[in-house]
C-alpha cells in the first residue's frame, strides 16, 4: 500500500492536495488547518508523505517560524494544542543539531537520534490507516440496520432506562443531521439560565401572580440570584411573562404572558 | 425493476423499519414511480409470501409493518424477558431537545430535527413524568411549552441540569463530513469501499 | 418437532430480538432440548434461506441477529428520519488504538497520537457501549485502561476481536536516508527503526 495516496487532510469538505513549497500557511487559514490536521505528528506526517521532504532535510528555520506562528494564533484557543506542536518543533530542533554537532565516534546499541520519531510516526501512521479502516467497515445503524419487530404486549409495560450518555448521544445524532454546530453553543450557565426558566414558569402556573422580589430566593446565594434574574429578563424576550409596573416605585409583577389577557 | 427485485427491497424496508410506513413513503424507495396501485399489489403479494410464517405483515392506519404473530408473543418474549426496551432516537432526540432548549415548543422541537414530533412521542415523555407543560407560548396557537421536570432529574440521577454534559464537548466529536464513499480520492485509497 | 417448525420459531424470534441472541438462549425457545449442534444447523439453514434476500441472518461476538445488507444502506435511510452520526477522525483513531492496543489508558492514547485525548471523545465511545473500563494500570493515577466491548464488535459485524482489519505493514515505506550533511558514520551504522 503506498502511503502517498493515503487520504489526508480536509478542508470544509475538500481534500488538501498541497501545501505552498516554502510551508507558509496564511494566518486566517490556521484555523483551519488544526482542524485538519490532528496535533503534529499528524502535519509531520503529512509533510512527508505529500511533500516527499525526508524529515531530516526540512530547512529549521521556516518550520520553526511556522510553528510558532500556530503558536501565536493558538495562544488564545486551546494552549494543549500549542504546547503539544511546540515541543515536537523543539525536539526536531533538537534532532537536527545533534545530526549537525561533530560526535565522537557512537557506541554501537546508542540509537540514531531519528529513530524514535520515525518510530512514533509509523506507529501513529499505522493507527491512522486502521482508523480509516475500522470507519469503513459496515457499522449497525449507519450501513447496516438490526432488524427488531413489534411485538404485541400484553404483560405489564417496561419502562426504558435512560442515561446522562444517551442524551448526548442523542444530541450527537442531531447536531450531525442538521449542522448545527455554528447555531447551538450551549454553555453550562446558559443552561442553568435555562433551568430557571422552567422554574419561573412552574411557579407561575401555580401562582398567576407573583411579585417580582418572591421570585428570587436570597438564602441560595448571589449567583441563582442573578440566573434567576438572566431568566426572568429572557422569558420577558421571548414574551413569555409579562412584567408590569403601575407607576415608580410601584410593586413589580410577573406573570405568564396568556395570562395576562 | 422485476416484481422480484421490488418486493425484495420493500420486504428488507419494512422489516428494517422501527414503525409502520404509508404506502406513500414507501413509493419514495424507487426511482421510478411504481403507482399507488403496482405498490399495493406488489404489499399484497408480499403479504401472500409470508403467510405460513410466524410473522406477518400487516396494514394498520398508519402504514404498512411487518410483526410476530399474536401466538408468537409468548415464545419472543423468552428472549426479550431481561433485555431492557429502549426509547426510539426520535424520543431521545426530543428528551434532549427539552432538556438542552427548555422551555421548547412542539415546533421548536420540529425545527431541531427537522421531521416532525408525533403525539405518541410527546405523551410517551409525559406519561414518563419527564417532561410537562410550564406555560404557553404567545404566538398563534399558542403553543405549549415544554420543560423536564424533577423526576426526570431523579431518574437520571442529576441534581441539576448544569450536570448534563455540555453541547460544546459534544460537537467536537461529531464530524460532519460527506461520507466516505461520496469522495473523489476513495478510488484512490481502495480499502475505503465497505 | 419438524424442523421447518424450528426454523419457522426462530426466524420469528430472531426478527423479534433487539439485540443479538446468544445461541444458548435461542435454546431455550424451545421446551425439548435440541442440542447446540442441531440448534447450530437449523441456524446455518435459515442464513442459507435468506441468502438471496435483502437482509441477512449473522452471527456476530454475541450471538445471531437479522440485519439488512450493507448495498440497502441508501435505500433504508429514505424511510428514516434519523441518520446516525458519523465519527470525526479524533474518535475513530482513539477507537482504533483502543482496539488495537487494548488495553490502553489515556496516556497510552495520547502518546501514539501526539495530541490530548478530550474527554469528549472517551464518552462518545462509552456512551455508544463501544469501549469500557478493564481495570486501572499500577502507576501514579491509576489510570483507567479501557478495552472495546462486545457490542463494539456486533456494531462493525465481528465475531471476535482477531476479525479486525490487519494493521497495515508500513514500516518499510519511510526510511531512514543519510541526512545530506550528515557525518559518515550516520550512513555506516543502520538505524534501528523500532
Amino acid at each position: 500500500m503506498s502511503g502517498a495516496a493515503a487520504p489526508v487532510a480536509r478542508i470544509y469538505g475538500e481534500p488538501l492536495i498541497e501545501l505552498p513549497a516554502d510551508l507558509y500557511i496564511p494566518p486566517d487559514a490556521l484555523e483551519v488547518m488544526l482542524e485538519a490536521f490532528h496535533g503534529p505528528l499528524d502535519l509531520l506526517l503529512y509533510l512527508i508523505r505529500r511533500q516527499n521532504f525526508n524529515i531530516l532535510d526540512i530547512a529549521m528555520a521556516p518550520l520553526t517560524r511556522q510553528y510558532l506562528e500556530y503558536v501565536e494564533a493558538m495562544r488564545s484557543k486551546n494552549l494543549e494544542l500549542a504546547a503539544e506542536y511546540l515541543v515536537m518543533a523543539a525536539m526536531l530542533m533538537e534532532i537536527k543539531s545533534r545530526l549537525l554537532l561533530p560526535r565522537p565516534p557512537l557506541p554501537a546499541e546508542e540509537q540514531d537520534p531519528r529513530a524514535e520519531l520515525v518510530r512514533r510516526l509509523l506507529e501513529y501512521e499505522q493507527m491512522k490507516l486502521a482508523a480509516q479502516q475500522l470507519d469503513a467497515l459496515p457499522q449497525a445503524g449507519r450501513d447496516v440496520f438490526p432488524i427488531s419487530l413489534f411485538i404485541e404486549r400484553t404483560a405489564a409495560e417496561r419502562l426504558p432506562q435512560v442515561r446522562v450518555q444517551d442524551l448526548a448521544e442523542a444530541w450527537r445524532g442531531l447536531l450531525y443531521r442538521a449542522c448545527l454546530t455554528a447555531h447551538h453553543h450551549i454553555t453550562r450557565e446558559e443552561l442553568s439560565v435555562r433551568e430557571h426558566m422552567s422554574r419561573v414558569l412552574r411557579r407561575l402556573q401555580e401562582h398567576r401572580v407573583l411579585e417580582f422580589a418572591e421570585l428570587f430566593d436570597p438564602a441560595r446565594g448571589v449567583a441563582v440570584l442573578v440566573v434567576t434574574l438572566l431568566a426572568l429578563l429572557e422569558l420577558a424576550r421571548e414574551t413569555l411573562i409579562d412584567i408590569t409596573q403601575s407607576e415608580c416605585y410601584a410593586p413589580i409583577y410577573v406573570r405568564l404572558a396568556h395570562a395576562a389577557r | 425493476m422485476l416484481p422480484a427485485e421490488a418486493k425484495r427491497i420493500l420486504e428488507a424496508a419494512l422489516l428494517a423499519a422501527t414503525e409502520p410506513v404509508p404506502l406513500a413513503e414507501l413509493g419514495r424507495l424507487f426511482d421510478q414511480d411504481l403507482g399507488q396501485d403496482a405498490l399495493r399489489r406488489l404489499l399484497e403479494e408480499l403479504r401472500e409470501d409470508w403467510s405460513e410464517r410466524a410473522v406477518e405483515l400487516v396494514n394498520l392506519a398508519s402504514g404498512w409493518r411487518f410483526q410476530t404473530r399474536p401466538e408468537m408473543q409468548p415464545l419472543v418474549e423468552r428472549l426479550r424477558a431481561e433485555r431492557p426496551p429502549r426509547y426510539s432516537r426520535a424520543v431521545m432526540e426530543t428528551l434532549a431537545i427539552i432538556a438542552y432548549r427548555q422551555p421548547a415548543t412542539r415546533g421548536d422541537i420540529e425545527n431541531l430535527r427537522g421531521v416532525g414530533v408525533s403525539a405518541s412521542i410527546i405523551q410517551a415523555l409525559e406519561g414518563r413524568g419527564w417532561i410537562d407543560v410550564v406555560g404557553h407560548r404567545d404566538t398563534p396557537g399558542r403553543p405549549a411549552l415544554y420543560a423536564t421536570t424533577r423526576t426526570f432529574l431523579d431518574d437520571l440521577g442529576l441534581h441539576s441540569l448544569e450536570e448534563l454534559p455540555p453541547l460544546e464537548e459534544i460537537a467536537k466529536t461529531v464530524t460532519l463530513e460527506p461520507a466516505p464513499a461520496a469522495e473523489p480520492e476513495a478510488a484512490a485509497s481502495p480499502p475505503n469501499s465497505a
